[in-house]
Order: structure tokens, then C-alpha cells, then sequence
């Protein structure tokens, strides 16, 4: 059941070095967070690298990234990638379709997923890629294994005092993110006596575990070049 | 010229569409279609968003796996002389020489949606012979290999650049010259392409962006 | 591409002798429509059989009922159970659990879909439920085949011109009958200009083909004995 | 004597639990419950609903299988020894004597929460020795049968009449009376009970009405 608590309290709590997070949402208050707490050789879970994903790996926090795209041209994922700095960079990359058949199984509490997968690409192979056939029809379709993430960490509009969060844009991914993770954790932007009537989409709390409140997302992002971001990360993390 | 990119990518779509549209380029494009000559065409944006419609991720997969996309608009670093999409990388996977997005949304939307038309500006380092990695397939390595790979939709309608539209030889799966933008030349086409283009008997030439195109550019953009 | 057309129009076009039939929602009109119209041998899924669900079968409409509960009670039901009239009656019976996941594999365009099955019930065994082994696991689920009726007949809120309907009460399983259908007919008690800028949970327009306005739902259901019965369905269909 | 019926059940839920109620007497206890002692309880009910929480039933099975659902509260037409629930026919499946409610979510509830609270009246066509039909298991054939089946969830808690309260017998899982509502005598359950009811050694006298709940149960009829 959730609690509302301070962010720093609560990636204290849930994030543990070597810990698999999902990230979902754009949490950027909570990616500042973790790196100011700066656990290391984390498994990163998230549909989309971006600016975030690249700031938590130029951190040197992440040992391996799970993901389905990636804004072109991050620098701190290339560095890692291509020049293990700071740290070598594992990946394990799949179709957008895969990942979100991983989490929606993780949430529905089985051990797989299933899809159509979208075959002839050169993606390497997974051990969490496999295929079942249909018992009924004998059609061979694409399995995934479910993601469980200890945490899922994940940003919404804002949550009432009990910890029930609404949504308020494209859900994505979040309801499944949060249901197949171990632990929840959702920033919002406000904290309500009661949600409004029409619920947009409601996680409600006794699927959270921490709400933190934070204020709207602002874009004081680091520089690209290496050093820029060095000076960055110092000041984030004094 | 570049904006008869996403002028002549809007053409193809039509009124009575469901059109899932990546970011940039192609949703540019598919906006432009909306409004202009295809009122009635149904957006479905990469985050699920269709109008006031705020779908999550997995029940956009369900509608492209249940057949319910007629046409995706695509983009990507690469596109090859079949049609494949190359955005993962540059180079060898294990050892790249850039880094792209990624399949994302791009590989199911090219499996499963009718038809597709992909938008990328034309240049040499983008067209070329066989795309380093395949992201999202077109027509694979020939005309039967959608078939035989199980994929659904129908491949690429149309690739469309700043300089022209290529289209698929239905024989071949290859791509081929059919358009040309006003005062393209076939050679200034074939010098940004990395094999040996094939140009239509009688290329076309786009008509020139009208007044409406023209404005409703400048307002959505 | 949801065209909004007269309720009988569209249960004409749509609905025709022998075919599987979804409803869910509890669509009063359309099933009285249905009644009006008349076809024979229809194969019904619902997961709760109702009223509306009684009445098809008293009007010998059904063949076969698939369904994972009941109003106690049913005197239509019960007749063509034990008695075999109007026409003998077919049942295929799950838990809730089977039949949501035999829906949400038909709205994924998936040939199966897969549960925690609840062992130990004494549940008939069908040909559309079997198990599948997890590639990554080795555990065992349970599989079912997904259902893909010809016509799912929903009842919903609102829509819009365009045929995006909005759902106001829990959605559930409106979503996934819509899209595992070939065909959906959804009625709606208003059709408004733009539809609410929170919008609860929408089914867009080119998931559903017909959308029909209705009023809202009334109880002048039919009377429990036979006769009374019968005398109603006279009067329905005059 | 009814009233006793949910209150008792009431008593059963506790503030910190997310419980699944079924409609009817299980809905009337956990509101009651929430009224009362429990104000934090979460009640999900069978359509989906928590408070403001529209979830799709879809996403209430992920809840209960991903064990997120701390306490079930059911009822069923027949009840037997080992907590089994029959609420699908009378008599034989292929030709019943009466056709009840059927599985619905009973089944999924009785399997994966963490424990149920089973409340129905205490008649002796309702307290078989074994029901008709298994809709929903308590503990199947015996007290090893729910981990032999997978069954997640601990199964019944306790069964909760208008006359008092079984509770399964950690050894043999056989429902044991241990509760008698004021007044009741051991005899009259018995009476009621198709089966040679044991009763616990020293069985508790449930706790009269309390002005709280009487007028929370008035409110909330």
C-alpha cells in the first residue's frame, strides 16, 4: 500500500546496488535522485532511452540497459558502448512489441508473453526470446519472458493522500510497469484531496508503494562533451 | 524542396485511413494528409495518442496485430535497395560506428501494418545497397520473402525523399525511380544513391506544392 | 470506420443466422433489436448471462451459450437447459478468468492466451482450453483459444460524430470484445459534438464499425413464466 | 440473527487489506467493515471498481494473479466440509436439478488471495458434506490438496453464517464451529449442517452488535 514520502527517502529504501528498474515516465526528479544516492551496476528496464537513461549511464550506475529505442545520439550510451567508459555497457535490445509483451506478462503474473513478432531483423538473440506453438491452432508464435523489476520508478500527473495516481497523457506503459514490479515507486506533481471525477487512468495504491512529490519536470539537462557533464554530475550530487 | 518531402508523403494517404505516424518526418506528413485533402485520415501517434484516444502501448500493439493499421509512415538512418529500414546501427552491431533508435515501434509497424511509406531526406550515406542492420523489414532479401517470413503487411508502398519517390518493382521487390520533384534530374538522384537506381520508363513529376499544401505546412509545422 | 446508422439497420447488416455473437455491456435495445429480427442457431459469448441473455435464448435465438456466470434464476435459460425449449441449448462454461483471457487474446490478434488457471473445479473440460509450457520456466499454464465472434454488440455511454465512443462505468471487457470482434456495433445514449476532454476509457472509431443511438436503458422485461413470456415477445416484436 | 451475519464477516477484514468482495452479502460486509473498524480496507468489487479506480476485468485477474489481493470475501449456494464452494448446479452438471451462478470470478478469488472469508446462511441444503459441483476449491480433498493443485492463495479463513463461524482445522482442513452467535446453540447448527460438525473445545460467543455497527449497517443497506 502506498506511502507518501520524500523522494530521497524513497529511492533510499527501494534501490539497492545490482537491483534490475524499470524506468517509465520520464521520472526526472527520481533519475536525479539516483544519481545523487549513485547505485551501481544496475539493470536499467525502459521502452525508450533517453536523456535520462544516458545521464544514469554517464554515471557510471548501469551495468546493463534493456530497452526498445533510444534517442539517437546520446553521448554518455555511446561512450559506454563503444568505449566501456566509465563503465562497460552491457544491452539487451528488443522491438517495442517484445518489451511491452515482457512487462505486460510480468504484470499479468505469468511467466511469459506472447506476440507477433516482427521476424526477419538482424536483433540478437535473447535467452528471453523464445516460441510456443498454439495448442489449439499449431501456429508458432514469438515468447518473451516476463519482466519482474525489483522497482519500477515511473512519473504521473499527481496522486490523492491515500496513493492512488492518476495519469493524465498516454498511459504507455505505466500500469503494466508498476504491476510487474516488485516495488513501485511514482513521482507526481501534486498531491490531491481527491482525485477528479473522471479518472483519466488511476494506479490505485495498493498496487504503489512510495509517492513522492516533486515539482514539474525542468530541462537543466548536462552538457554532451565528457567533461561538461563531469562538472554536471558533481553539482547534482552536491 | 524539403518540403515537398512531406508534401509528397501526405499524397499517398488517403481520407479513409488509419495511419500510425512516428515522430518527425512521417507524423509531419500525416498531419499535412489531415489537413489537406484527407480530413477523415486517423492519426495514431508512437505514444498510443489518437485524438482525444489515449491508448497504452500494449492495446497499440493489439491494433496493429490485429490488422487494424492500413498504413504506417516510417523513417529511419538507412533504406536499402529492398526496402529494408536500417536505425539500430552503423557498422557491426557488437562494434558500431554510430549508434541509431532502435527498432521501437519501427519493426512492428512494418510487419504488420497494410502498407507503409517510408520519408527520409536523400542522400548517399542513407541509400544504400543493403542497410548495415535490419531494423524494420521491407521486402527482405526479395519479392517472396514477406510471405515466407510470415510478416502480414503488404512492405513499402513508397519511399519518399527530398528528390523523388521510389517505388517497389513488383517483380523484383526493388526499389525504382518513379518520381521526380520539379527540377530534379535522374543523375542528381542516382549520385545520392548507393547502387546501380532503375528509373521508371516514364517518371513523374510531383506536382508543385499548391496553396493549401503550402499553407497548412507553415501552419502545422 | 464507425458509421452511425438506425439500431435495426445495423443489427440487420450485421447479425445473421448462425453467427457468434458477443455482448457485453448489457446492450437492452440492441438485444431487443435482435429479438425483433429474429436469427436462429446464434453461438452468444457473454461473461455474465443476464436478462438480455435470457431473453435471446426464451426467443430461441441461441444455440450455444458461452459464459462464465449467471443470474440464478433464468427461467429462459433453465427451460432450454432441462428441457431443451424453445431449441435445445449448448453450454460452454469457464471461469472469468478463461474467458477474459480468451477475449484479450482475440483483441491481440494472438491465436491463444494464457492464465493461472484455478485447478480443482469441476469445470467440463473444452477443446478451447489446454496448456501451454513456459520456454524460459518449464511451468505449466494454462492456455486458451482466443475467441474472434463474428459481431460484438457493446453498449456504452457516448460517441462522437466520428463513432469514437466513450465508456463512463468500469470498462469491463468492452476494450477487448471490441477488438477481438470482426465487427462491433456499439449503442450509446448520446452522440455529442466532441466527446469530454477527460475521457474515461474511448473505443476509436475505426475499432467499431456501427454505433447506434439509443435511450436509456429501460426494465419493462419480460414476465417469468412461459406464457407471460411469449405474450411479450408478441408484443416486441410487433 | 442475519444482521450478525455480515457484521461478523465485517469483523474478519482489516484496515491495511485490499479485499476483493463479490456482490451481495460480501459487498454488505466489507462496506460495513470500512464503515466501522477497517477505514483503510480497499474493497475491489467484481466489476472492477475501487473507489474512483475503473480498472478492465482484465487488469482485476493481473491483481489477483500477481497476488496483490489480500482477502476475498465470497458466497455460493452450497458450502461443504472442506470449504469447498458449489455454486454452479444442483444435482448433476448434464442434468441439474437447478442451474445456479457459475464460476465468475469465484473460482480466481477461492485460488490466488491470500485468504477468503466465505459468508452465506446457515440452512442444511447450503452445509453439504460435499457440494454438488466444485465452483470455487476451499481445500479440495484434504489439507495438502490446494500446494498439490498450485493453488496460491491460503484458502478459506472462515465461513461466516447467520448462526456462527466455522474455521478449517489446520490438520484435517474439515470446518470446525468455533463461534456461536448470541443465543444459538450448538444443537440448532448442528441441525443445519449435513455433516457431523465438531466444534471447538471451548467455542467464543460472537460480540453483540455494537451501536457503531448497527448504524453502519442501516446506512449502508
Amino acid at each position: 500500500m502506498a506511502t507518501i514520502s520524500p523522494l530521497a527517502d524513497a529511492v533510499a529504501d527501494l534501490v539497492a546496488d545490482g537491483a534490475e528498474i524499470a524506468l517509465e515516465g520520464r521520472p526526472v526528479a527520481a533519475a536525479r535522485a539516483l544519481l545523487r544516492r549513485g547505485p551501481g551496476s544496475l539493470t536499467l528496464v525502459t521502452l525508450h532511452a533517453g536523456a535520462l537513461a544516458d545521464q544514469l549511464i554517464g554515471a557510471g550506475c548501469v551495468r546493463r540497459l534493456v530497452f526498445a529505442g533510444a534517442d539517437p545520439g546520446l553521448p554518455r550510451f555511446r561512450e559506454a558502448l563503444l568505449e566501456g567508459r566509465p563503465v562497460p555497457l552491457e544491452i539487451e535490445e528488443y522491438t517495442a512489441a517484445a518489451l511491452v509483451a515482457r512487462y505486460t506478462a510480468g504484470a499479468a503474473g505469468l511467466p511469459f508473453g506472447t506476440l507477433r513478432g516482427a521476424r526477419g531483423t538482424d536483433l540478437p538473440e535473447h535467452d528471453t526470446v523464445s516460441a510456443v506453438r498454439c495448442p489449439f491452432t499449431g501456429e508458432v508464435v514469438t515468447a518473451v519472458a516476463a519482466v519482474r523489476p525489483d522497482v519500477a520508478i515511473l512519473h504521473a500527473r499527481r496522486a490523492d493522500r491515500s496513493g492512488n495516481v492518476q495519469v493524465t497523457g498516454p498511459p504507455g506503459i505505466l500500469r503494466e510497469a508498476a504491476l510487474a514490479a516488485r516495488r513501485t515507486l511514482v513521482t507526481v506533481e501534486e498531491i490531491v484531496e481527491e482525485l477528479p471525477a473522471e479518472p483519466g487512468i488511476v494506479l490505485p495504491a495498493f498496487v504503489v508503494d512510495r509517492v513522492a512529490l516533486v515539482g514539474p519536470a525542468t530541462s537543466q539537462g548536462p552538457p554532451a562533451d565528457r567533461a561538461g557533464f563531469g562538472r554536471w554530475l558533481d553539482e547534482v550530487r552536491v | 524542396m524539403s518540403a515537398l518531402l512531406t508534401v509528397a508523403a501526405a499524397r499517398l494517404l488517403r481520407s479513409d485511413q488509419v495511419c500510425l505516424a512516428l515522430p518527425g518526418l512521417p507524423l509531419a506528413a500525416a498531419r499535412l494528409a489531415r489537413a489537406t485533402h484527407a480530413p477523415g485520415l486517423t492519426i495514431v501517434e508512437a505514444d498510443g495518442r489518437v485524438d482525444g484516444v489515449l491508448a497504452g502501448l500494449a492495446e497499440l500493439h493489439a491494433w496493429l496485430q490485429t490488422g487494424r493499421v492500413d498504413v504506417g509512415v516510417l523513417t529511419a538512418a538507412q533504406v536499402d535497395l529492398l526496402g529494408n529500414l536500417g536505425d539500430t546501427v552503423l557498422g557491426e552491431y557488437d562494434d558500431p560506428t554510430a549508434r541509431l533508435a532502435g527498432a521501437g515501434l519501427s519493426a512492428a509497424v512494418a510487419a504488420h501494418a497494410r502498407e507503409t511509406v517510408v520519408v527520409l531526406p536523400h542522400r548517399l550515406h542513407s541509400f544504400v545497397d543493403r542497410v548495415d542492420f535490419v531494423t524494420a523489414v521491407g521486402f527482405g532479401t526479395g519479392p517472396v520473402d514477406r510471405a515466407a517470413l510470415g510478416l502480414p503487411g503488404g512492405g513499402p508502398l513508397a519511399v519518399v525523399t527530398d528528390l523523388g519517390v521510389l517505388r517497389p518493382d513488383p517483380a523484383t521487390a526493388e526499389l525504382v525511380l518513379t518520381d521526380l520533384h520539379p527540377g530534379v534530374t535522374v543523375e542528381q538522384v542516382r549520385a545520392e544513391t548507393g547502387w546501380e537506381l532503375e528509373v521508371a520508363e516514364d517518371p513523374v513529376t510531383t506536382a508543385e506544392i499548391t496553396a493549401a499544401e503550402h499553407e497548412a505546412s507553415r501552419s502545422s509545422a
